[in-house]
C-alpha cells in the first residue's frame, strides 16, 4: 500500500470549483500550507471550507481568500482577517458560525458514519434556530447533524506511506477528526517516514482514513500571538 | 473598584485543589497568575491541551504550542495532548470543574450574552457556547458597567445571548455576586464600594440579605 | 463441492489491491491465507487493530496482541492501534472496503441472520450489526445448505435478523451468487455442481441468465 | 495533583451494592485483574456490569459471577462461560446485549455529554424495537442513547499520578472510552511513572478522566484462545 504523491500539486488533483474541503489547523497552528499554497495557484473557485478560523490576511485561509475563491467558511472563529471582513459585509463571502465543539464533533460524527447527535451547545441562541430540541436529563438539547467534505486537507508531523499519522503539541487540533470526514482526505507531512518507524501504538491518524500522503515542501509555522515572558534576573 | 487583577485574584479564591479549570481570552487568563499556595490544578485550553503552563521565556517559542487565544504557551509537566473533539468531550462531558469566561451581559436568571453585537462585525463564538450550556460551575469575570456606564447585569440580556440559564458566579470590578432564584445576590463587595453604588451599577434585581462584607485578599 | 478453504479462496479473488478488509470468524478468517499475488490489502480486526498478521510463532505469542476471535496475532510493518469507538468509526464511516463474513440464513432480498437461534443460548452479536449495517461491500461465506440439508438462501430469514437488505454477494461451496432486484442471481457455479443441482439447494428465487461458468482457481 | 491509592482495595472504596460499574477489556485481554479480584473479596452484589463480554468461568467477570455479584450484564458478546449460561437461562442473570460499536459509541457519548446518536446499527432488527428510527442520506438509523457508570474500572500499561494513561496493543480496546464515562474512573495500570515521563503526544487517555490509579499487584494476562504458526523448516 503506497499512498505517496509527488507534492502539493499531485495531491490536490481531482478538487473543483464548487466543492466542500474541510482543513485542519486552529489560527495558523497545524495548517496545511503547502495544500493550500498549491490551491491557491489552481484558481479553483467557489470552494465551501470547513475550518476552525480563516487565517490571516497574508497566510492560510487568507491567501484564498484574497484571490476569491472561498464562496463559504464553516468555522468558529474568524476574527483576523481584514479581507475577510470585507468580503463578509460585502455579502460576497457566507459564513455559517458554529460552536467550536460542535464542529469538532460534526466531523467526527461524519467520519464515523454517526448522522446526527445531541448537544446542549447553542440551545436557547440564535444556533439552535430549526433544529430539533428535545430533553435528556432534564436538560435541553439541540440535534446537529454530521458534517463531510468532498476532500479533507490535514497537516501532520510524521507519516507514513500507509497513511498513518503522528502530530506534534497543539498543532494535532481538528486535524485527526477532520482526516476521518473526507471522502478523500490528503495529509501533508514534515517528515515522511518508513512503515514500521512509527509505533502502532502511538499512531494519532490511522491510514484508513488517509488517501494521499506527501512531504511538505517547507513549513514557515507562523505564529499568531507570539507571547513570551521575561527570565527574572 | 477593582483593576483587572484583582478580580482574577478574587476569582483564584474560588480554586479548590485538584480542579480542572478552563479560563477564557482577558481577565480569566490572568487568574494563572494567582493560584492559591497550596493549591494544585489543571489548566485545559480548548485547542487541545490539558496542563498548560505559561508563557515560554523569550526565544523558547513553540509554534506546535498554542492556547486558544493563539498565545504560545508551554506544558506542564504532566500534561497531554489531544484533538478537538476530545477535548470538547471534556467540556461537553462536565469533567471540567471551573469555567470562567468574560461576557458583554448577564442576566439574573443565568443567561450571559459574549459574542456578538447586532450590526457590529461578528467574528464567532468559539468555544464559548460549548462551555456555557455544559459546564456545572461558571463564574464570569468581568467589569459592572460598560464604557458608557450602562449595568452588565441585567433583568434580561438585550444582545444575542450565548447560553441561557448557566451563570453560577459574577465577579466584577464591584462585586461578587451568586445568581440565585429571583436575582444577583451580593456576596461581597469591593474594598471601599457601598452598597448603593452597586445597587445604582445594577439593572437587574439585586438581593441584599444581612450583612455584605469586603472582599478580602 | 467446495470445501472451507476452496470458499475462501475464491472470495479471495474479490480483494483489490489497496483495500481494508474486514474478516469474520471461520471460513472469513481463511481469506487471509489466499491473497492474490500482487495485491496488498489491509485487514482489520475490530477489537482495534489495523495491519493484522498472521498467527505468531510458537512462543511469540503476546496476550495484549489478540484479534476479535481473541486469537493471539502478530502486527505488520504499518500497523496502528486504536479503541473500540475509533475502530467502529472506520466500520461505520464506511472506510472498510469489504466485510466478509459468516452466516446461518441469507434472504434474497439481501437481510441475513446470524447471531441467534430461538431457544438457544445467545451468545450475542459481537460487532456483526454494526458491520451489515455500514459496510457498503458485504460478502456472505457460508454452506449453501444446513447440516440437515436445509438451504440457507432463502425467500425470507426465519431466524432474528442481523441486519436488513444489507448483503451484496455469498459465495457457498456450491455457488458464487449476488443479490439483485428479485432474488439471488447465480454468477459461478463450483467445479462439478450442475445448475440443477443450485436450484434444488436453493430455497429463495434463483435468476439463472445465460451461461453459469465454473469457477476457476 | 496526586490520584494515587495504595492499592486495589483502596482504589475500589465506595462501590457499593446495586451500582452500574464499567469494566475495560475485550475478552480476557485488558482487563483490571486486580480491581476484579478485589472487588470478589468485597461481596459487593447486585452490580450491572458493562463490559464487551463477561470472562471466563475461572477468570476475569467470571469470578463475580461465580460468586453471584453481578445482577445484570451489558455486553455484545458473552459466549465463553458456563456458569454466565447457568445463570442466564436460570433468569438469575439479566443479560442486555448490544451491538459492539452501539456498545463503545455509547460509552464514548456517555463520557463526552452526547445524551444520545443515531445509528444504523440493528436498524430491522430485534435491537431497534421501541428505539425512535430516522432516516438520513436514505438509510435508516436508530436513536442510541449514552451510557455513563457509578465507576469506570479500567486496565492500562502505564499511568501517572496525573491519571495519564497508555495502552499497550489491543489492550486498549474499551478502556479509553469507558474512563471517559465514570464518574468515578479508577484505572489500573501495570507501571506508574512519574508525570513527564509519558510524552504529552502519545498518552491515551488524558489524566482529567481518571480519578484514582494505582499499579497492579501482578498480572497473570491470561491468554483465551493461544494460535500459532510452526516455523517453516
Amino acid at each position: 500500500m503506497n499512498k505517496i504523491v509527488a507534492n502539493a500539486e499531485e495531491a490536490i488533483q481531482g478538487i473543483q470549483d464548487d466543492m466542500t474541503l474541510m482543513l485542519g489547523g486552529f489560527g495558523l497552528c497545524g495548517i496545511p500550507e503547502n495544500a493550500i499554497t498549491a490551491l491557491v495557484e489552481t484558481g479553483v473557485t467557489g470552494l465551501t471550507c470547513i475550518s476552525n478560523n480563516a487565517g490571516v490576511d497574508d497566510f492560510g485561509l487568507g491567501l484564498l481568500l484574497q484571490k476569491r475563491q472561498i464562496k463559504k467558511m464553516v468555522s468558529s472563529y474568524v476574527g483576523e482577517n481584514a479581507e475577510f471582513e470585507r468580503q463578509m459585509l460585502s455579502g460576497e463571502l457566507e459564513v455559517d458560525l458554529i460552536p467550536q465543539g460542535s464542529l469538532a464533533e460534526r466531523c467526527r460524527a461524519g467520519g464515523a458514519g454517526i448522522p446526527a447527535f445531541f448537544t446542549p451547545a447553542g440551545y436557547g441562541t440564535e444556533i439552535a434556530e430549526g433544529k430539533e430540541v428535545r430533553m435528556f436529563n432534564g436538560k435541553p438539547h439541540i440535534l446537529e447533524m454530521a458534517l463531510t467534505a468532498d476532500f479533507a486537507i490535514v497537516k501532520a508531523w510524521k507519516g507514513d506511506r500507509m497513511g498513518n499519522l503522528v502530530f506534534k503539541g497543539t498543532a494535532r487540533n481538528f486535524n485527526p477528526v477532520m482526516a476521518m470526514a473526507g471522502k478523500i482526505t490528503i495529509a501533508e507531512v514534515e517528515e515522511l517516514v518508513e512503515p514500521g518507524e512509527l509505533d502502532p501504538n502511538t499512531i494519532h491518524t490511522p491510514g484508513i482514513f488517509v488517501q494521499r500522503i506527501f512531504q511538505g515542501e517547507k513549513y514557515e509555522k507562523r505564529i499568531e500571538q507570539r507571547t513570551v515572558r521575561q527570565k527574572e534576573a | 473598584m477593582l483593576d483587572r487583577n484583582s478580580i482574577a485574584k478574587r476569582i483564584a479564591q474560588e480554586l479548590q485543589d485538584g480542579w480542572y479549570v478552563n479560563l477564557g481570552i482577558g481577565i480569566p487568563t490572568l487568574i494563572a497568575n494567582y493560584i492559591p499556595e497550596g493549591i494544585s490544578v489543571e489548566f485545559q485550553s480548548e485547542n487541545g491541551i490539558l496542563g498548560m503552563g505559561p508563557f515560554p521565556f523569550d526565544g523558547e517559542e513553540d509554534a506546535d504550542l498554542i492556547n486558544a487565544g493563539k498565545q504560545t504557551i508551554t506544558a506542564m509537566s504532566g500534561a497531554s495532548i489531544f484533538d478537538s473533539a476530545t477535548s470538547f468531550a471534556m467540556i461537553r462531558g462536565q469533567h471540567i470543574q471551573l469555567t470562567v469566561l468574560g461576557a458583554m451581559e448577564v442576566a439574573q436568571n443565568g443567561d450571559i450574552a459574549n459574542w456578538k453585537i447586532p450590526g457590529k462585525l461578528v467574528k464567532g463564538m468559539g468555544g464559548a457556547m460549548d462551555l456555557v450550556a455544559s459546564a456545572d460551575n461558571i463564574i464570569v469575570a468581568m467589569m459592572h458597567t460598560n464604557r458608557k456606564g450602562k449595568s452588565k447585569l441585567l433583568k434580561r440580556c438585550s444582545l444575542p445571548l450565548t447560553g441561557v440559564g448557566c451563570v453560577k458566579k459574577i465577579v466584577t470590578n464591584m462585586a461578587v455576586l451568586d445568581i440565585v432564584e429571583g436575582g444577583f445576590k451580593l456576596i461581597e463587595r469591593a474594598p471601599g464600594v457601598s452598597i448603593e453604588e452597586i445597587i445604582a451599577a445594577t439593572e437587574g434585581h439585586l438581593i441584599v440579605e444581612g450583612d455584605i462584607p469586603e472582599m478580602t485578599f
